[in-house]
């Protein structure tokens, strides 16, 4: 039997495999179609401390293997949250990060602080790399001082899983890694979509109504996966890996190249099956591959 | 809600025009609870070129075969690989999606609206009441004779049939809006009526302002880009008015893809 | 007849689309095969002081819609292409545009000077972005400072169009792009490749040998173009979009987004045909749009 | 060099095993072209994903009713998607491509190793010398006798042809170099023999190091991943040794896929 269970922080997954914030909702979407149970984890949308409505239409455009959205963080805000979704997490067998997102330090922790009071949940995500808001949540994300100054104060607030997602959309990913790093993160996971535009050139107008979006799905994954090596090779703490992964061999990649555990995105939306595909695959690799734990691929490329 | 997604083998796949395909595929556990207005998504590649799976809305089942029906347009590329398709090729179709038509009210009358490719709902509706001894007015808009489909099974359900095309190769030349507009203030059509309408946005919100103006009930299907179909990616909204004057997102995929055509902030 | 001429600095381009540099060598590979005459221009293969072997292999892999590369800026040096390459340019009747490549300002100047003392060359386009070199070249594309100095002393030694292609690995491409037009910089050219990587899971080690290479292709179109609308509303000087582009339609995308021409790259790798195919599509389009000249279309998407 | 881009027309794809199809293109211009060793570039998929040609080496060409055959054995999703292709179906074929082999020095007897998919070069060769009476000896390992092709053609032309598999189920059981090895150390072939191979890189490398021990010219046919087939993108360096302890790298899809053995630095 392997051991498919990867601890990051305080938390043991049962599985490295979890969902990507903002691609499964708040879990309950297609709950009749699989089984989460069977998942390491999932990820909510992003949680703002007040209901966000998110940007106009048009809001997502297909391109070459992948997709732009422009969904901006709409959400039902932390207190519906608490009221109506909080409770479905009980029953789960799944580790539940909520991912928090804002516009402030302040209302970064004024969402923590509520979700701190409930039980039912193993951790956060902190967005701040959301490349859909005006103001907010990217600006963090590309200054390392703002970001290390946020990890810090939230770090006072919960003893949870304290995890800090990252934008691509910078020089250096590793130095914002270490900062968060160095102010108390306990994870760092990467990466948010990559900034991109669409024209329709019939029409002449952004498929996108805010003209950029954020760019997913496989096209992104060699991007993705030169980052989360980048971050590994310089930090301590466990990276997650994101970008671009629908089988188990994208995984695979991911956990070689220094991921501890992957979230999957995209994916679902044309395969809701993925996520737990990609957890039998793994899992089937390692049997073929006579390993004993995931732990065991973590991190194993050879270079040469 | 119950969903699936499951490995529906083709069974058939017939070019009606140079451009529009009649599919039927062997999904029985979506075939036996689809709801006229619902659709399936469908993975038209195993590669991700293109990557999501397109939406469809359901034209008939039959649930005795396990299939169910669509009719589809070749617009671009997701669209022409699947009339590349060949029988007992197997599709990923993941369905029943959305909430379909709301025929509660059922002391109203019935009339129909179909432009172009967006007549598949209203043929599933149609088949869907045919023993219910319903009057249905349909009104039937396409470009051309060609993209008139099943004429025959409509004129026999339906109480009325009302054609038109764009170039006047069949019916009335001219625009189904036009026609229906002019039937309306001619009185010809009962004032307790409902309307459905089907097809592209813009015919939408010309038939939304003509029955908001006789105070007739529509409702209507709508088409947006969808990514998952499931309420996932929050991909697909619609401006919907709120109590005040305020406004709300809903999502075509789950809260519709039909809508009482009232609470739409119609846009563009 | 629609005017399919474009003008950057002081040279006249027959159409907008060009060949992007490193993926048609120096022109004279595929000459057989497609009349390169019926293109704007070429811009050659990077040219580096001495000549370079390049990357050890494999040095290509293909990924999703895309492929990595790590040649490594590998040419035949100055000297080489100056007796054996530039004579063929004499029968173009295409415009000549020269990559140039360096590690240190001194040594883009010797490039530069070196070819100055020919004539069939009608400007230069100046790699400070390749993500293949140790050193060198992608350290200047990143730091705006360098960039400016490097453009300073280029401007001295020469009164040819002088090109400047950018990185996309930065948090502020638009910040880069100031600062070569206020050092002088006639034009700007993007993107360069992306940084990406990819693992073979079955051997376990990167399907690049020095582990990361450049992305391109399809995939990265979306990425290239919200770069290229980023910086043609920064900046007053000419943009030339790069990035993915295969069919006329993309090449539409760009010059609606911003771009006064384009360079294709990895299309020509799997359609030889696909620069001259994008010139006759564009025209098309701007025939059935009524439109005179290819000019009207740069900057027109309706953003409401 | 003449190069032609060119739609093919798929005139007949067999499948030969499990996994291995043999597929004939109508492409007059390239056929007209073709010396044995190269090879074309094929597009399998109008679509970006597989975005890239693949690479395959010309079996043989049927001139006078201009096809090109190829073999090919289903490895990835390039592969695969063309062994799903059919009779009519069309493909961009770029060809002829690459230096094949090199049949100057025909005062020797030649040996012909082939490893596998990498035989169909080797069996073009033959076709193509096959007026010329010369005594041919080949060797030919494959994994299972499903998978040695062409045996009777090969048995009629080649004076002497010598099979192995993997798994014994024809000719002897064991690796084709190994026998090859043997028969050179027992002294059945003639010392004045220049040698052909194709096959897996491992399998040269080993060809390699027997042929320098025995002093044995050789030429090795190289697979490396390509991008463009045409010098264009520099991707499919092999690294070459130089005159000096200096080395210098040289394009497989230009300056060979042949190459002179004693050339190559072996790595890996
Ligand atoms: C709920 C719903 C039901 C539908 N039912 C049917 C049906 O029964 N029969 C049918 O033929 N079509 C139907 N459509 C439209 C169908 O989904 C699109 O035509 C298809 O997705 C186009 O895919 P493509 O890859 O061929 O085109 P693409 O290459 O993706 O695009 C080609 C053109 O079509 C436009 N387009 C793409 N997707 C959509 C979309 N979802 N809505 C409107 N325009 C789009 C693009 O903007 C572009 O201009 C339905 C759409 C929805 C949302
Ligand atoms: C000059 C030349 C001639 C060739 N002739 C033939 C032939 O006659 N018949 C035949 O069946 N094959 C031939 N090949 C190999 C063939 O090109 C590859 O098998 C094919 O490109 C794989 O494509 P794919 O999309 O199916 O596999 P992918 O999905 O791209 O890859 C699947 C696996 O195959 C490996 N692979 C991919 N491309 C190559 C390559 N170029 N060389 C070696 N391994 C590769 C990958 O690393 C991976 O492990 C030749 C290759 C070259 C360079
Ligand atoms: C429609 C959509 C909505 C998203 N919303 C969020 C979000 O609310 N918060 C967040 O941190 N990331 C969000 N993301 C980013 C994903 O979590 C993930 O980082 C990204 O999609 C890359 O992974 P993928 O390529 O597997 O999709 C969103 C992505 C998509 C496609
Ligand atoms: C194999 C390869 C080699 C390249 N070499 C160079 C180079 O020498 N100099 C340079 O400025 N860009 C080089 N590039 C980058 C291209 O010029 C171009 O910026 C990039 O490929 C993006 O465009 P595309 O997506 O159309 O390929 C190279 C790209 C590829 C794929
Ligand atoms: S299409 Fe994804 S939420 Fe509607
Ligand atoms: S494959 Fe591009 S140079 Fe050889």
């Amino acid at each position: 039997m392997v051991d498919m269970s990867v601890k990051i922080g305080n938390v043991i997954f049962k599985n490295p495999v979890l969902t990507a914030s903002g691609t499964f909702g708040y879990g309950d979407e297609i709950s009749s179609l699989i089984d989460i149970n069977l998942l390491g984890g999932i990820v909510t949308k992003s949680i703002t401390y007040n209901p966000r409505k998110g940007n106009p239409p048009p809001r997502i455009a297909e391109t070459t293997a992948g997709m732009l959205n422009s969904i901006g963080l709409a959400n039902i805000g932390v207190k519906r949250f608490l009221d109506e979704k909080i409770r479905l997490y009980e029953s789960f067998d799944a580790r539940v990060i909520v991912s928090v997102a804002g516009e402030t330090i302040k209302e970064y922790c004024k969402v923590v602080e509520c979700i701190e009071k409930k039980d039912n949940i193993d951790g956060y995500e902190i967005n701040i790399s959301c490349p859909n808001t005006d103001r907010g949540g990217i600006y963090f994300g590309i200054d390392k001082k703002m970001s290390g100054n946020l990890v810090t104060e939230l770090k006072k607030l919960t003893a949870r899983l304290l995890i800090v997602k990252l934008t691509p959309n910078v020089t250096s990913i590793s130095e914002i890694a270490e900062a968060v790093e160095d102010a108390g993160a306990d994870c760092v996971s990467l990466v948010n979509s990559f900034i991109g535009m669409a024209v329709d050139v019939k029409t002449r107008k952004p498929k996108i109504k805010k003209i950029i979006g954020g760019l997913t799905g496989p096209c992104i994954k060699p991007l993705a996966l030169a980052k989360v090596h980048e971050v590994y090779s310089k930090v301590k703490i466990p990276v997650i890996g994101i970008g671009g992964i629908v089988t188990g061999d994208d995984a695979l990649e991911f956990l070689m190249a220094g991921a501890s555990a992957v979230e999957v995105g995209t994916a679902s939306f044309f395969n809701p099956y993925a996520p737990i595909k990609i957890v039998e695959e793994i899992k089937s690799y390692l049997e073929e591959n006579n390993m004993k734990k995931v732990s065991e691929v973590v991190g194993i490329i050879i270079v040469s | 809600m119950v969903l699936y997604d499951k490995k529906g083998e083709i069974r058939y796949l017939n070019k009606l025009t140079d451009d529009i395909y009649h599919l039927g595929i062997k999904c029985p556990e979506i075939s036996k609870r689809c709801h006229p207005g619902q659709f399936v998504m469908i993975r038209v590649s195993e590669n991700y070129d293109p990557l999501l799976r397109r939406p469809f809305s359901i034209l008939r089942t039959i649930s005795e075969e396990g299939i169910i029906e669509i009719i589809f347009k070749v617009v671009g590329k997701g669209t022409k690989i699947l009339s590349e398709k060949r029988r007992g090729d197997v599709l990923d179709v993941l369905g029943p999606l959305g909430r379909g038509f709301n025929f509660s009210d059922r002391s109203k009358n019935y009339i129909l609206i179909g432009g172009g490719i967006g007549f598949p709902p209203l043929f599933f509706m149609i088949d869907f009441l045919k023993n219910e001894k319903k009057d249905i007015i349909f009104y039937y808009g396409a470009k051309r004779k060609e993209e008139i489909f099943f004429k025959m099974e409509l004129q026999k359900i339906c109480a009325k049939l009302v054609l038109t095309t764009e170039d006047g190769s069949s019916g009335e030349k001219g625009l189904i809006s036009d026609v229906f507009s002019k039937d309306l203030d001619a009185g010809i059509l009962e004032s307790d009526s409902e309307v459905f309408s089907c097809g592209p946005n813009p015919m939408l919100k010309v038939i939304s302002s003509i029955c908001e103006r006789c105070d007739l009930k529509l409702q209507v299907s709508l088409e947006n880009m969808m990514a998952c179909g499931t309420g996932l990616c929050q991909g697909c909204a619609v401006k919907i008015k709120n109590s005040k004057d305020d406004f709300e997102y809903k999502l075509v995929c789950k809260d519709g893809p039909v809508f009482d055509s009232n609470i739409i902030l119609w846009e563009g």
